[in-house]
């Protein structure tokens, strides 16, 4: 039995949810797997620590909830300080320079990227953040093809804006694929 | 008489107390219905709770006897679900002011064709006299031993206020304008609310010593006037009776039947 | 039009309450409480058909019978 | 293969549910975390012909769905806690007038506001004595999404069989969750229509008096009979009635058309109990934890096995009792002070062996929480 679980942290508005429902939707509906999304909110829609988990499995998964992440995403200073404890020792911790700075050790292999920067570059358009991460952690991961992203981006994303999505999560999976693991 | 084949007779002498205004209202509202000759398959009555709110039972409609306060909210959902049919909601004063105060200014905003009738005695009379919101001040209620402090609603002011597209008065005495209005109220098609001064002479008259129920009648005669009479210039004092409102605006079942052709279509 | 001829006051006994509101609203004075404090119509032949005690009765015990009057049958 | 797999909420999923049902009259009042059924069903109802009305508040949603029932319409109303205290008085008429219409209550933290966006099961006594008077009621639950797509279904189906208000009582976790469910193709989930009444127009029609089989044929409002509801006791033809005959056979017949009926509206699902020294009972989004529990320890050849209500009310008292018979120890997981363990307490022989897994929290309870009680049960300390 396979079973990788995945914790998105970062404040709302920056699309965390829609990346790890986008992930979760792709292994379902496209690699035959299962998986349970969920979240937790904070009061207010936009600001605040917006988390959301997400357990891919080819098994029937109960507990709906991560509690020792494979692999924990974050993308503000203050979820990589609150979460970055909990990580499955040798898991994954993906960051984004632009949002966070490494200051604590974890037991991790640990992608720090310039994903942010690198869309606001390339792209010029924040929104499309969360959709390079994903690229990213695709890359890295290998949870589910690239090409199962892109299908679902296709069924959920209005036609005139599926060109920056495609273009932001290209980019991510190329800085996932180059980049070295940085340990501490 | 005519507008037997409307009523329950079964259940008549009603529950009504000697001289209560609602009777009266009851045999003009059938009148309009008469007149109107509607089928009373597509009549639905709903009303709340109080003594206004038996009248649902002494009319062969289909009838629906809610809440307190909630008539509308009951009517609201018939309405939109079967807008065939002729929803009219007879409700007391406390019962569409009170606890149904907030259904009855959404209602008003909605639009949605139904015709509701406030019955206005200005007490609480199934539950003995207590005062309700549209008593006023100065009145003797078993809740008011020494007399009210509140203020009343305008029920004209606030139905045109909250968007009711159709508003008029009258009142116990003045039978003829209770058909009319009535008749008038059914025939638009938007939310219509028609108030009607009706008298209770047995918590209301009583305790405030305005006699029996001729002697209330007589004061709704003295104390009312059409719309924008020279009398109402003279004495501001005088409670205007008449159709404040009669506007055609888009009506809410028909707005919804639109939006599911565009959506259908889209 | 001719004045419609009054046929008679039909009074349902049973349902009248004895509130006055007839006999005090007649133009023509021609009802009266009796002793069982019920409407009834003392004074018959002065009526004019005008209907308002039908009309204002709050417990639609009145019904006033007009020779040209298809209600009358109902 | 004919079913279509979707990656939805849970809310959502009541949606695809109701509408499968034949649902086609909703009425809402926005409340977290139930707020996308009223989204999903605005979108939705349109399509199909049926109506959406954002109401002005929850009393006026439940009224308005009442009224649309009497008119023939399959109807339904989604609220959380606030909502659901403040939808009583009229769950009680829909009870006295037997009206058919579901009722989903979305549970969140409480009591009053309390926990908004964080998942409790806190309402199943609400459910249960929420309104005044006595009164049966049904309320069915469901943990996962392909459940909650059947006990859907299935509140319609009951609430038209009973002639009776359903409540199908959710959760903050169960409605914000994804995971893959099956959307059936229409007739593989059997569905239960409007029973109305055959008697022909001009002969009298008894909308209260029931047939042999318990069932109360409908007419509708705007149809060829003319009959009276009212929230008060009353006759066979719906009229306010004080005779002490009338009124006993009424409250009678309401409590018996559904308690006497207990046992084919219990809803359950059992995993490892044949054998099992440990039985643990839950529902709802707390039955997750307990199976991943059960069978995490099952692996390692504990006899520990799970009893998952999904119906609630009536409580299944004779399938707790026959379930537990043999348990050294039970175990009820749930996320509230303690409910549905007085239930289980009062349906088992020695009800000492009965404990209580529980979180108050707002965080969902976890398979170490479950496992923290049991070593305790077993004097192990924590």
């Amino acid at each position: 039995m396979s079973r990788h679980r995945l914790i998105f942290a970062g404040s709302g508005g920056q699309g965390v949810i829609t990346a790890a429902i986008i992930l979760a939707e792709a292994a379902v509906l496209f690699e035959g797997q299962n998986a349970v999304q969920s979240q937790s909110y904070g009061a207010a829609a936009r600001g605040g620590i917006s988390r959301s988990d997400v357990i891919i499995s080819d098994a029937p998964i109960h507990f709906p909830k991560v509690n020792q992440p494979n692999t924990l995403i974050c993308l503000t200073q203050e979820a990589y300080n609150k979460f970055n404890s909990v990580i499955r020792p040798g898991g994954i911790l993906i960051t984004d320079t632009h949002y966070v700075s490494l200051d604590t050790r974890a037991e991790a292999r640990i992608y720090h990227l310039p994903l942010y920067t690198s869309v606001m570059q390339e792209i010029g358009k924040p929104v499309v953040f969360n959709i390079c991460v994903l690229g990213a952690l695709q890359a890295i991961t290998g949870l589910v093809r690239l090409d199962s992203l892109h299908q679902i981006l296709k069924k959920r994303i209005p036609s005139r804006f599926l060109d920056i999505n495609e273009r932001a999560l290209q980019l991510g999976a190329e800085l996932g694929k180059n980049t070295e693991v940085q340990t501490h | 008489m005519a507008i037997d084949k409307y009523m329950r007779e079964r259940f008549f002498p009603h529950i009504w107390c000697p001289g209560c205004g609602h009777g009266t209202i009851l045999n003009n509202m059938l009148r309009a219905v008469d007149e109107l000759q509607l089928n009373q398959n597509e009549m639905v009555m709903v009303s709340g709770i109080g003594c206004s709110s038996r009248i649902s039972g002494y009319v062969d409609f289909h009838s629906l006897h809610t809440l307190h306060g909630r008539a509308l909210a009951f009517a609201t959902g018939i309405k939109m679900s079967q807008p065939n049919l002729s929803v009219i909601c007879p409700m007391g004063d406390g019962d569409a002011l009170a606890i149904g105060g907030n259904h009855f200014i959404h209602a008003c905003r909605r639009n949605m064709d139904i015709t509701a009738i406030v019955m206005n005695n200005r007490i609480y009379g199934m539950t003995g006299g207590q005062y309700s919101p549209l008593s006023g001040s100065g009145i003797t209620a078993t809740t008011a031993p020494q007399k009210t402090i509140d203020r009343e609603f305008d029920i004209t002011s606030l139905s045109l206020a909250s968007g009711a597209t159709f508003v008029a008065r009258t009142t116990a005495y003045h039978y003829r304008e209770i058909t009319k209005y009535i008749k008038e109220a059914l025939q638009h098609p938007g939310f219509s609310v028609v108030e009607i001064l009706s008298q209770c002479p047995t918590h209301f008259g009583r305790r405030n010593k305005l006699g029996d129920a001729p002697e209330m009648l007589k004061l709704y005669k003295q104390n009312t006037t059409r719309i924008g009479s020279e009398a109402k210039q003279n004495n501001p004092e005088l409670i205007e009776r008449g159709i404040f409102r009669q506007e055609i605006a888009p009506e809410y079942c028909a707005e919804y039947a639109e939006l599911i052709n565009r959506v259908q279509q889209g | 039009m001719a004045k419609p001829k009054v046929q008679g006051h039909q009074i349902k006994r049973s349902w009248c309450k004895g509130c006055g509101i007839c006999v005090a609203f007649c133009p023509k004075e021609v009802l009266e409480l009796d002793q069982e404090q019920k409407a009834t119509p003392e004074r018959a032949s002065q009526c004019v058909g005008c209907r308002t005690c039908e009309r204002m009765c709050p417990d639609l015990a009145i019904a006033i019978e007009l020779e040209q009057d298809d209600d009358a049958t109902n | 293969m004919t079913q279509r797999t979707e990656f939805i909420q849970g809310n959502e999923v009541c949606v695809n549910a109701a509408l499968y049902a034949g649902l086609d009259f909703f009425a809402g009042y926005p409340i977290t975390p139930s707020s996308e059924i009223a989204e999903t069903m605005a979108k939705q109802l349109p399509r199909i012909g049926g109506k959406f009305l954002q109401m002005e508040d929850e009393i006026s949603s439940i009224c308005s769905i009442i009224g649309a029932s009497l008119t023939g319409h399959k109807v339904m109303t989604a609220t959380s806690g606030p909502g659901f205290s403040l939808m009583q008085e009229t769950l009680g008429f829909a009870v006295m007038a037997e009206i058919p219409c579901v009722i989903v209550d979305v549970q969140r933290g409480g009591p009053s506001t309390g926990l908004p966006t964080h998942g409790s099961q806190g309402d199943v006594y609400q459910a249960r004595w929420g309104t005044h008077g006595d009164h049966a009621i049904i309320a069915l639950t469901a943990s996962n999404h392909q459940d909650l797509f059947s006990m859907t279904v299935e509140a319609f189906n009951m609430a038209e069989t009973y002639r009776t208000p359903v409540i199908l009582l959710m959760d903050e976790i169960t409605g914000h969750t994804r995971e893959p469910v099956n959307l059936p193709e229409q007739g593989e989930i059997p569905i239960i229509g409007r029973l109305r009444t055959s008697v022909p127009e001009g002969v009298d029609y008894h909308p209260y008096l029931p047939r042999e089989d318990g069932r109360l044929p409908m007419s509708d409002f705007g149809g060829k009979h003319r009959y009276n509801v009212t929230g008060l006791y009353h006759d066979m033809w719906g009229f306010p009635t004080t005779d002490p005959n009338v009124i006993h056979g009424l409250i009678h017949h309401l409590m018996d058309k559904i308690e006497n009926h207990a046992h084919e509206i219990t809803r359950y699902r059992e995993y490892y109990l044949d054998d099992a020294h440990t039985v643990l009972i839950s529902y709802g989004c707390s039955a997750r934890t307990a199976l991943h529990v059960v069978n995490s320890r099952r692996r390692r050849g504990e006899k520990l096995g799970l009893l998952e209500l999904q119906s609630l009310w009536p409580f299944p008292a004779e399938l707790v009792r026959a379930k537990c018979a043999h348990a050294h120890y039970i175990l009820v997981v749930e996320m509230n002070m303690g409910q549905v363990v007085h239930e289980v307490k009062k349906a088992v022989h020695e009800p000492e062996r009965v404990y209580l897994a529980n979180r108050v929290d707002g965080e969902f309870i976890t398979p170490t929480d479950v496992r923290g009680i049991m070593r305790l049960i077993h004097g192990r300390g924590v």
